[in-house]
């Protein structure tokens, strides 16, 4: 990670994803869910797949609100194997404080690329009567880091002894009612300051186009990368479950409709087809800068998918 | 000296004979002697007693220890300042019983002020003083005290129209409360007709003096003597509404 | 106290209530010069189109001032006449002004606590 | 007006195990208008526990008072007499008033009797609804005059998380959207500006005990 004093002037960050983004790269990156527990090996494990298939690698914090492995830690273990991580960080589990002093452990250990979230409820996960923090919220959050990078100062105003050039990002749900917010809720996240955008796992391919319209129309997709994010089905019995149980998941029945006309056995395959088909047509929307590949517990397809889908070889910048 | 005069006074009662009792000449000189200063005495010690009595019902007024007022001083308690400019006199006036009920708080002022001042500088209660005294007070003009007595007597009528006139009057008000205005006006109304000799004056004047007798002994034990508990009461006890800093309670 | 549940108003302990409290109580009611000069400073008077009956002098007279000249001697329906004065007429916001001083909401809270005594209160799921 | 909710029955009563003499102290103030504290459930959970204890064969000595308002001193000041006879006491007031009663009687035990809930509104006849979390720093202005700090699940102040769902909050499917509302209600009123503009940090104003002294009576209290 280390960079010529030229290159932190040139970029934001440096970091691969933004020089991918900047070089005009359509970027591809995945996704790595810590452990619930201190086994090393299994970060390992679910990282070496990822390796040369993908420019960054979003590491979840807390995932559904479930404790594991924090976010930073797995993130250097990317890292060391030869991964570029993006600490994903949720307002859910920490106040602000917290929130400034990860961030500075984070990037003095070399982590370049933040996601902000508001997290999942606490409810959801295996601590529902945890008091969640919510301090501040993920809007908040994004112009935090970003007066952090570029003013060298600390929510509170004081100055920072070497401030933190992060590549800031932010979720967007283009599929969360009500729509016709959703482009405006973008807005207010560019204007925060999120360098990129990765959107929820995209199956809904009418609302997409609408909400990227949108966005062109407003000027935003110059302001800000968006990546979109693509989930295979590996089953029916998985489609259905994004469709109904998922908050602010937007799975229309034809997709439902595709799998259950395979065989079982060729489902998982089928769910592949699909998603490489939508990242075909998003290489050629305007306005979308790139996708973010997100294989539920099946990093090991991530090859495989990044090969039918055209994505490699990644290009080194 | 005030014990020597009504000696005297007793002394002469002592000696008339029982079929002078009751003649105009015996109350005349009654009232205008001894009962003016058995008056005058109950009255002041009267309202001495219960004053002393009123406030042996309450206490200094202890505040809560556990209030930490250094943690209030250091930062705003609530939200922000809004730094809105001061109000004016009208707004502020306006929250005021002044603001409320403007006409009633006025005519009450001048009622009060001159049932105050009347009686003590009018010139003929001066004379009187100064005969049994030596030593008087300065004294208005007749002119000026008949004016007095007129705006006295106008708001005093102005309280008995609004207590038979007004609903919120006429439901709280007693016969009690119409004794203790006559009580109050009954002085004012002999003193005024006396002056101008209207009806029988010896008469007249005889009832001015019982009314003002009556009116001094009734000061300590009716509502009169929310004259001493208006004081105690807004600037001594605690309250939401105390003038100053009260310093008891009850 | 309130496990009472008996028809019958318990006069010593009324009493008793009011003897308590007489020096404060005995000043506020003999030295009220019947003015009406609180009517405006209650918001409940306002709001009911300046009805007399919501007038804080008119509550305290009749409801702590009613037991005080019966001295205790009141029946149930008595003291449930008097709740409406000292409940359903004031919400004891301690708000009201007398130009005395005097203090109009901590009398109509004792008679409420003499209420309260003989089982008369509010049932707020009536 | 602050809604609360009586204790389970046995959690009451393990507490006032080591005790003989128990005075229960109603609140005549909001949590008797919420039907938890007032002196009709003094009277309910006297006649309870006096049939536990009877049950347990641990007769008490149980008696009830029912103060105007446990947030009051004066009002608390009838309780003087009464208390020290006990051995201790239970509060059904809400936390404020069980606080101020322990401040008066310092060296009694004092036990809630009420878990205190929200200060709400009275949504329909028994049915109480959390409206206000008094973080100090109100933003209903911009949010047309729903509050994300009461009603959204995760206190956000820039519009929706993505979890929304047909208008529902993303933790169940019964509770509306805070921001859903809030965007819907400015939109009727044309005011969606108002949310268009980047909310900055919250200033959060109740990590402290607050404390407020009216205006009108600084001068009282000045140079304490």
């Amino acid at each position: 990670m280390a960079m010529s004093t030229e290159n932190t002037h040139e970029f934001k960050s440096g970091s691969n994803l933004e020089k991918i983004l900047k070089a005009g790269h359509f970027a591809f990156t995945g996704e790595l869910g810590p452990p619930r527990g201190a086994n090393v090996e299994h970060v390992i494990e679910k990282a070496m797949p990822l390796k040369g298939m993908v420019d960054m690698v979003n590491i979840t914090d807390n995932q559904t609100a479930m404790v594991r492995m924090s976010s930073w830690a797995a993130a250097l273990i990317a890292i060391r194997e030869g991964l570029e991580p993006n600490y994903q960080m949720v307002c859910r589990d920490r106040n602000r404080l917290a929130m400034q002093a990860d961030i500075l452990g984070a990037y003095a250990h070399g982590i370049r690329n933040i996601l902000c979230l508001s997290g999942d409820h606490q409810q959801f996960g295996d601590h529902p009567n945890a008091k969640g923090v919510f301090d501040i919220d993920s809007i908040q959050l994004v112009a935090m880091i970003k007066k952090m990078r570029d003013e060298g100062k600390f929510l509170g105003g004081a100055e920072i002894d070497g401030p933190p050039r992060l590549f800031i990002g932010a979720a967007a749900n283009p599929f969360g009612d009500p729509f016709e917010w959703r482009v405006y809720r973008l807005a207010k996240k560019v204007q925060a300051g999120a360098d990129f955008i990765q959107t929820q796992c995209c199956f809904n391919m009418t609302k997409m186009r609408e909400w990227i319209k949108q966005a062109n129309d407003m000027g935003l997709t110059e302001k800000t990368y968006i990546l979109v994010g693509v989930t295979p089905m590996k089953s029916l019995g998985m489609a259905k479950y994004m469709a109904t149980k998922v908050p602010g998941m937007d799975v229309p029945d034809e997709i439902i409709k595709r799998i259950q006309g395979v065989d079982k056995k060729k489902q998982a395959d089928e769910g592949i087809t699909i998603a490489c088909e939508q990242i075909a047509e998003f290489k050629e929307m305007k306005g979308i800068a790139g996708v973010h590949l997100m294989a539920i517990e099946w990093e090991h397809k991530v090859p495989e998918i990044a090969e039918r889908a055209g994505m490699l070889p990644r290009p080194k910048v | 000296m005030h014990c020597c005069e009504t000696g005297n006074a007793l002394t002469m009662v002592a000696h008339m004979e029982l079929s002078n009792l009751f003649t105009a000449d015996f109350i005349y000189n009654l009232a205008r002697g001894p009962l003016v200063w058995i008056s005058i005495l109950i009255c002041i010690i009267g309202s001495i007693a219960r004053t002393v009595q009123l406030l042996s019902y309450t206490r200094i007024k202890t505040i809560d220890p556990n209030i930490d007022f250094s943690s209030i001083r250091k930062k705003p308690p609530a939200a922000k300042g809004g730094g809105l400019p001061e109000p004016g006199l009208f707004a502020v006036l306006k929250g005021t019983i002044l603001g409320v009920s403007p006409v009633t708080i006025l005519v009450s002022l001048c009622f009060h002020i001159c049932l105050i001042i009347i009686p003590f500088f009018l010139l003929a209660h001066n004379l009187l003083i100064d005969d049994a005294i030596g030593f008087s007070l300065f004294s208005f003009s007749e002119r000026f005290s008949d004016f007095l007595t007129i705006i006295f007597l106008a708001c005093a009528a102005f309280f008995l129209f609004r207590r038979i006139f007004l609903a919120r009057m006429r439901a709280i008000s007693t016969f009690y409360d119409y004794v203790v205005l006559f009580i109050t006006v009954a002085p004012f109304l002999t003193g005024f007709l006396a002056y101008y000799q209207i009806f029988n004056y010896k008469i007249v004047i005889i009832l001015h003096m019982l009314a003002g007798e009556l009116m001094l002994v009734a000061i300590p034990f009716t509502k009169i003597f929310h004259m001493f508990f208006f004081f105690i009461g807004r600037f001594m006890i605690v309250n939401q509404h105390t003038m100053g800093k009260g310093s008891r309670t009850w | 106290m309130t496990e009472q549940k008996s028809a019958a108003v318990d006069t010593a302990e009324v009493k008793r209530m009011l003897d308590k409290h007489k020096a404060k109580m005995k000043m506020s009611l003999s030295l009220c010069a019947h003015c009406s000069l609180c009517a405006e400073s209650c918001f409940l008077f306002n709001a009911r189109n300046k009805d007399p009956k919501y007038m804080p002098s008119y509550k305290f007279i009749n409801s702590i001032g009613k037991i005080y000249k019966k001295k205790g001697k009141v029946d149930k329906a008595m003291l449930e006449e008097i709740s409406v004065n000292a409940w359903k007429r004031c919400v004891l916001c301690t708000r009201c002004y007398c130009p005395f001083g005097i203090d109009i909401p901590d009398m109509i809270a004792l008679a409420r606590s003499i209420c309260r005594s003989q089982g008369v209160f509010p049932q707020y799921d009536e | 007006m602050v809604k609360g909710k009586r204790k389970p029955l046995e959690e009451i009563r393990a507490a006032l195990a080591p005790y003989n003499k128990v005075l229960v102290t109603g609140c005549g103030g909001c949590v008797s208008v919420c039907l938890a504290g007032g002196q009709k459930e003094v009277n309910l959970l006297m006649d309870d526990l006096k049939m536990l204890f009877k049950q347990a064969n641990t007769p008490k000595h149980l008696k009830g008072y029912t103060v105007e308002r446990q947030c009051n001193r004066q009002f608390l000041a009838e309780l003087d007499e009464l208390a020290p006879q006990a051995e201790c006491l239970v509060s059904m007031a809400c936390g404020a008033g069980v606080q101020y009663l322990a401040e008066r009687f310092p060296n009694m035990p004092v036990f809630p009797a009420i878990n205190t809930i929200a200060i709400g509104v009275d949504r329909e006849i028994g049915i109480y609804e959390e409206k206000c979390r008094a973080c100090g720093e109100c933003v209903l202005a911009y949010t047309g005059g729903i509050c994300p700090v009461t009603r959204c699940a995760k206190c956000l102040f820039n519009g929706p998380c993505g979890g929304t769902n047909k208008g529902m909050c993303e933790i169940s499917n019964d509770i509306p959207c805070a921001w859903y509302d809030i965007y819907n209600r400015l939109k009727d009123q044309k005011r969606l500006g108002d949310i268009l503009k980047i909310q900055t940090p919250m200033e959060w104003r109740n990590q402290t005990q607050r404390t407020v002294i009216q205006e009108g009576y600084e001068k009282r209290y000045a140079g304490r």
